[in-house]
């Protein structure tokens, strides 16, 4: 674990960062994220005492990194440079394997591992090994520049925008490698990007930094779901959360007062009560709320008993939904089973909402609709 | 232009040696140069406040004229090999210095900062980033040094380390623009070679990437490699011979019995060495050390005064006149007691006896003529002086000890007088414009053009007898050297020195084999 | 209007552009995209000689570029560099001031016009005119480069991967100013990313790039909605058209063949219509095709009369949608007017599809259902 | 080391003299060797073909033995500053060449291609990119250039251009180390000063953030530059000043009658080319340029040879001796008349008529001695030697035409004779440990120490009378200056010219001031 407390450090007289607290759990991908100059790149460099703090100190394991070598702790680190750093007079192979040539690691497994990196990153072995960095087109350099951080099968891993210069296919992939790198070979991996997609993706937890200071610092989802304040909100973009949609949850959109009926009333009332509150089903429950199932229009009409009573004229085979199901889940069943109401019931049976292709279809228009339209909606369909 | 090539091509054998001896000095100072500049200019680049008191220091140093420097250096490290490099070490240091400060301060920051990144040690930063992205600017540095030294080591012939600087100075000294020349080309050329290995050296150590141009050329580069390759590698497998060489040589001169013999810087002098050394190794179990080369006589009195040396050769006239600033006066026996008695005087100097051979002045006369006026002996002149056409040098002209005094004093006047200099005197004389010149008795080119030396039977001439001198207590060390050395020196008179010197200097003989020749004809070694 | 003909480069043996050719129009942004390495530096660099083409010929209006004055050519041409590119040794007023400096172009409005673009990406002029680059972060500097591009009022701007390193509201924020400057000063810009997000956004013209050759170069709703084979798609991301909804038309995702039924139909015929075919609403048309309105289930319980015909019933200010409209107009309509199915209607007042709840849902849930589940969907919901 | 302190203050004018010849110097030709060199390297780093030839010449040059390129120069450029410059800005070509090449030749090519993108000329490239990124580089090529040419610029002394080397020859010719520290450490000290000023030059040009650790430092930095320009300011003034001041110092010179006097390098000449001067210039419409401190006789001989002094003032008896390699005689009309005829029929020169000064050897005692003795004339020492002590010069003791010669010529014998050298011999007078010391006729110690000269009427001492030698065109194209020197000739005699000497030497008066003084005096200006 990595704990920086009340870190400060100032360039002259200028408070680049002030205060910060964070703790960096080990195993963890830590993603540090914020508009450019807030201090990111900072940060990194003071976890490997490139720069050291005005004020504060930082920990690993509990020890002061200040009483730690700092050959040791950086040869632990490997360390992603934002520019790229790399050395213009060595060639491709050289500048991935200088620490382990230096370590004076065995040959063949320095040859191998090379190999496997540059696959891993797509690039040619072959074609580029034996190149100088300025050969390189930007977004290979940047990859190279991954990759000798990785060569020495460090713990921890410092990477500063590894990805900003690569396109979407090459940066997924890389963003997968590094998400199973840190579930197989447990690594501890602190991350810095702009790029909110990214961090969601990669991330166990966000630090969202602005000026110096921390924002919030969580889990993607309490940020996504809970941002800290407007500005946090606005930096992840409120329509974000439609990129990971897994955290829309069905509490959140669905008609949490539904229209209900006592499993007793006929056929006759069912038909008024529809009317009366505009709407094509009714919920049958019982008066402890144990859903018993629901009535369509349809279902009123195929009842040819006048007596009938709400009970007997449910439908059968009624797909509920969870209120912690997601989004995702509710549209596979809907759309798999073609269905237009879902009750949503919780663990114990007892209906709690109610989900409506209307209501499905406005929930999902939010995330093209502008703010104010959407605010403004949002009382009503909750009402619906 | 002609000319030049000429004399290059007569004394090839002598400027290629000196030339060797150039590249072994330079060598090694520049490689001492080099083993302290670079590593000086890496530390004061990571210890901010020692830069400008280092610097400063080079600065000073680089600021002392050389001719003073010689003159502070003498009294402490004495002259020779040592002195030499020490000084052109000293004068190489600047350049690489701050070369190699430069070149590493002004590497990109970030550059280093992400070598320390991804965790090199303060070594590793140096070894692997600095220096290879300073090499450019540090070789810069060692390539001004190393042409520089080629240069400066020419100095080197005034304390008798040797050198092409011998061929300039002495061009200098006798205003013979084509032996200056002689001596300057080869060093020109050799500071060509210097940095054109140099460059080579700067090829194979800097990263391809960081050579201009290197795209291009890539492949080229890489094949080109191995030819750079092969040529330093000739090129250090013959300086480590040519240095190996002359360690071994010195140090195979410390045995246990062991004198230094010293000589100065003209022909006849490196022959006496090699005699004194041959017939003293073989006759006694004392090794001798040739130091030959040594300048003037001033230089070698100051090196024997100094211990550098323990004895050599001087001329007795020489010492009566130079030394003792005496009027030069004619009675050789009064001569050399005078000198023996001061030397021991003032220096505890010891001259042993006196050689057979007499460097002086003397007239010289072709067969032809002298058969034609029965003329053998300096009093024949008497009688037919009015005949004779003389060709000499305008110094002989015009010294009362010379022609003016032959003149004043026996009344001898010539026909006419001529002044020629150097050789064409002897084709003069050859083709009989002249009669008679004059010349240095021991002059090879009597020998060349076998001419007849008129007798100094009315002891005209001032005497300049060779003589061995000696430091007392070497002497005491070794009392047999006395005995070997007056054997010597008993045999060597004008006739054979004017023979040796012919070999040398006409036939290009080396003084070493000639005198080993000399001494096995007459059976004494 | 730049024109690339067959324009080949090697570098040593190595073919990086292989005959391309393109024609970037004034006054339009184009974008070069492409997977990293793909040769997008290299093309730019073509533009301002740079690099000079190994084959091929590069025109501008017509001349050939070779027969420009290399210095009057790059003046004519803003070019912001991938990796940055600023002296260190100039403070950031210099770097940005350099060329109009060279020019001796009047000082006041130099001034000017620097502290005009500072503000423009956002950075104190106070605070950081006068410091060196290395004293900012990584989107500091890269947001000089940037304006050092525009200082100079060049008609062309070339951009490589120029806001790479941005947060994403710096990176919005600019991205509008650059479409704002391409629209108010007729500007033309080539502009390399490798976001296809931003390629959308800012785009005229993307031409997708792949080593070396070009895949596609079309308009963005082209690229979106028609890649040219697989590899754009995958690239461009199949679910990407999300981003832009705007291009996703109601002809793309409505029900083709609704139910209908004659105007003059009775109720009973009407009732048993829907039965047999499993719908709720019937849409009214003449023979002819045209619209004449829609009946629901609702409406048969309200029609009392037992002989009313359809005409009669159908609802009153029925909405209906065009087949180029686009999801979002449908999307708000639908949010406005709390309506379940909305018939759509030609411009000659033909019926030609419906769209309805459940097949709205079925539509937005591609986006976040996998490719298979959609793909096996797509003919069902065009049926329903 | 205080010896050094105290002969350093004794002599701190002449030596702040000598350093601001020796500053002039170096700045010319450390300037031109930068106008030179560093386009020269600018322009190699972008002709890639030139870079080989340009740096293997600058290779050749440098590596061309300092001697050697003074004595090749010499022929070409003639003596003085001209030849002095171009040597030290010869010798500065390589490192500034070499470094400025080297350093604009490794800037990171990605730099250089973002200044081409964004539209910079070559020019502009050059100016605005490469070069203040290579500064660090191209800058201490110039201050290796700079120190360097600080130490070499004592060569200048070699060929009458002054400057420090003046003191360091002249020491070692003497074999006088103090005096050779005198010139060394000023020099060393001109080079820290140059390097410290330098490094001004270069943290002013040098952007700030290329400058090492200017983070810390920027503040300061940016204040310290106020200070720097001050300084550098305040150098730049002073230096075109002194430039300033001999350039029209030399202008000035070049009117339509015009002549130049050259003098040697000891203090009398110095007084004798202004006495020269100034009567010149009042009698006649001349103009006349002082040449002082060309060196020795042989110097100025060279350069009234070559044109480049019209006049100068030698002595008879080194004419008679060195020139003419006669034996010493003692009749002054003959060594006069010799000289007069001998020196014409060689080179054209003509000897005016003789000063009245001699500065011969002659015996001194002091006022107490010769009235107890009544001892006033060499003869007199027939009678009185035998109860007196001499302390004399090692030299003096030995020379036949000296001691020797009284000795066995006039049989004077003193009763002990004493070595003693220099100033010391003055103090053993006045301390009566000696009772008489030679000297030189016009030494002004003799004046110091108010001593009686022994008035030679005997004869004995060959004469070094003053004489002004003048080439023959210069004379016919001024025919006036014959009377003109003659009547000032005329007016110096050995009394005048102890005085003179005097109060140069011992009251360290400055020359000119003395001569303009002594003449004004008379009434002759
Ligand atoms: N100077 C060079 N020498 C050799 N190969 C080069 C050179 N410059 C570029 N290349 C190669 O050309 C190809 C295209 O490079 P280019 O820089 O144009 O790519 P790019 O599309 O800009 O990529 P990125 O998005 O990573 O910046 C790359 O494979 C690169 O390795
Ligand atoms: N060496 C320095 N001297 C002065 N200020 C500095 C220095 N390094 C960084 N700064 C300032 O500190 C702030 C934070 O810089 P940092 O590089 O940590 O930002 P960042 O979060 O990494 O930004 P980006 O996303 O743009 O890379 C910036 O405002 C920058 O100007
Ligand atoms: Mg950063
Ligand atoms: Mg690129």
């Amino acid at each position: 674990m990595i704990q920086l407390e009340n870190v400060t450090k100032k360039f002259g007289g200028k408070v680049v960062l002030d205060k910060i607290s964070m703790d960096i759990r080990d195993n963890e991908l830590t993603v540090l994220i914020g508009p450019s100059g807030c201090g990111k790149t900072t940060t990194l460099k003071m976890l490997n005492r490139l720069i050291a703090p005005s004020e504060g100190k930082i920990t690993i394991d509990g020890i002061d990194i200040e009483a730690i070598e700092k050959i040791e702790l950086r040869r632990k680190m490997g360390y992603v440079i934002q520019q790229g750093g790399l050395f213009p007079h060595m060639t491709i192979r050289d500048n991935i394997e200088i620490i382990e040539q230096l370590e004076k690691k065995d040959k063949d497994h320095i040859v191998e591992n090379t190999i496997r990196l540059m696959e891993m990153v797509d690039l040619d072995p072959e074609e580029y090994l034996d190149c100088y960095p300025t050969e390189l087109s930007g977004g290979q350099r940047q990859r190279i520049g991954v990759i000798r951080a990785l060569a020495n099968d460090p713990k921890i891993i410092l990477m500063d925008e590894p990805f900003s210069a690569l396109d979407p296919l090459t940066r997924s992939n890389l963003q997968d490698e590094f998400v199973k790198l840190k579930e197989k070979v447990d690594k501890t991996i602190v991350f810095v990007t702009h790029d909110m997609d990214e961090a969601i993706k990669v991330a166990d937890r966000i630090c969202i930094m602005r000026d110096g200071h921390i924002l919030q610092f969580d889990t993607p989802e309490e940020i996504l779901r809970n941002p800290a304040d407007d500005y946090v909100e606005n930096f992840v973009g409120a329509k974000r959360i439609w990129d990971s949609p897994e955290y829309i949850k069905v509490e959140d959109f669905m008609i949490k007062k539904p229209v209900t009926c006592h499993p007793d009333t006929n056929k006759g009332r069912c038909l008024q009560l529809m009317s009366s509150s505009h709407v094509d089903t009714l919920l049958v429950v019982e008066p402890d709320n144990t859903l018993v199932g629901m009535i369509g229009r349809k279902s009123l009409y195929w009842a040819t008993d006048k007596n009938s009573i709400a009970r007997d004229m449910v439908y059968p085979n009624m797909s509920v939904a969870k209120p912690d199901d997601n989004i995702v889940d509710i549209l596979r069943i809907v759309d798999e089973e073609d269905i237009n109401n879902m009750p949503v019931v919780d663990d114990k049976g007892k209906l709690v909402g109610l989900l409506t292709s209307s209501n499905l279809v406005s929930t999902l228009s939010r995330q093209f609709l502008s703010e104010e339209q959407e605010e403004a909606k949002q009382e009503e369909v909750s009402e619906v | 232009m002609s000319d030049l090539f000429k004399y290059m091509a007569e004394n090839s054998s002598e400027i290629f040696r000196l030339l060797i001896e150039h590249i072994e000095l330079t060598a090694v100072a520049v490689g001492i140069a080099i083993l302290i500049g670079v590593p000086l200019g890496i530390f004061i680049s990571y210890v901010k406040g020692m830069s400008k008191p280092i610097i400063g220091v080079a600065n000073v140093v680089q600021a002392v004229p050389s001719m003073a420097m010689l003159g502070l250096a003498i009294p402490l490290l004495g002259i020779g090999v040592l002195p030499a490099v020490f000084m052109v070490t000293l004068y190489s240091l600047l350049p690489i210095i701050k070369n190699t400060y430069t070149g590493i301060a002004s590497i990109d920051p970030e550059m280093v900062e992400a070598a320390k990144g991804i965790g090199l040690t303060r070594g590793q930063v140096l070894r692997k980033v600095k220096i290879p992205m300073a090499l450019p600017v540090i070789m810069a540095g060692v390539r001004i040094s190393a042409v520089t030294a080629v240069g400066l080591m020419t100095m080197a012939a005034f304390i008798g380390a040797g050198g092409l600087g011998y061929m300039v100075f002495s061009g200098i000294r006798t205003a013979n623009n084509l032996q200056i020349l002689a001596g300057a080309i080869p060093a020109c050329i050799l500071a060509l070679l210097v940095d054109f290995l140099m460059g080579l050296v700067e090829k194979l150590v800097t990263p391809i990437s960081l050579q201009p141009a290197y795209m291009e050329a890539k492949a080229k580069a890489k094949k080109g490699r191995t030819r750079q390759k092969a040529i330093l590698g000739v090129a250090a497998v013959l300086l480590v011979v040519l240095i190996g060489n002359s360690v071994i040589g010195s140090m195979g001169g410390s045995k246990d019995k062991h004198i230094t013999i010293g000589g100065m810087d003209f022909t006849e002098q490196f022959t006496l060495v090699y005699l004194y050394k041959y017939y003293i190794e073989s006759e006694t179990d004392i090794d001798v050390t040739a130091e030959t080369n040594l300048g003037g006589s001033q230089v070698c009195r100051g090196a024997l005064k100094k211990d550098e040396i323990d004895m050599f050769i001087d001329y007795t006239g020489t010492i009566f006149v130079e030394v003792l600033q005496n009027d030069p006066i004619t009675d050789m026996q009064k001569v050399y007691e005078v000198c023996k008695d001061e030397m021991y005087k003032q220096n505890k100097f010891i001259l042993l006896n006196q050689t057979g051979f007499n460097n002086t002045y003397t007239l010289a006369t072709s067969k032809e003529v002298s058969k034609e006026y029965n003329l053998t002996k300096l009093s024949d002149l008497k009688r037919v002086a009015k005949k004779l056409v003389t060709g000499t040098t305008f110094q002989f002209l015009n010294r009362e000890d010379c022609m003016k005094g032959l003149n004043s004093k026996y009344g001898i006047k010539f026909k006419d007088s001529k002044t020629l200099d150097g050789t064409p005197r002897y084709t003069a004389l050859e083709n009989r414009e002249v009669d008679v010149i004059d010349a240095f008795g021991t002059d090879g080119l009597l020998k060349k053009f076998d001419l007849v030396v008129l007798e100094d039977d009315i002891n005209f001439f001032a005497p300049y007898y060779g003589v061995p001198v000696i430091r007392e207590a070497v002497l005491k060390e070794y009392p047999e050297l006395e005995n070997v050395c007056n054997k010597l020196s008993s045999v060597l008179d004008d006739e054979t020195m004017m023979e040796l010197n012919y070999r040398v200097d006409e036939k290009e003989e080396e003084p070493e084999d000639v005198a080993k020749d000399f001494l096995k004809s007459k059976g004494l070694i």
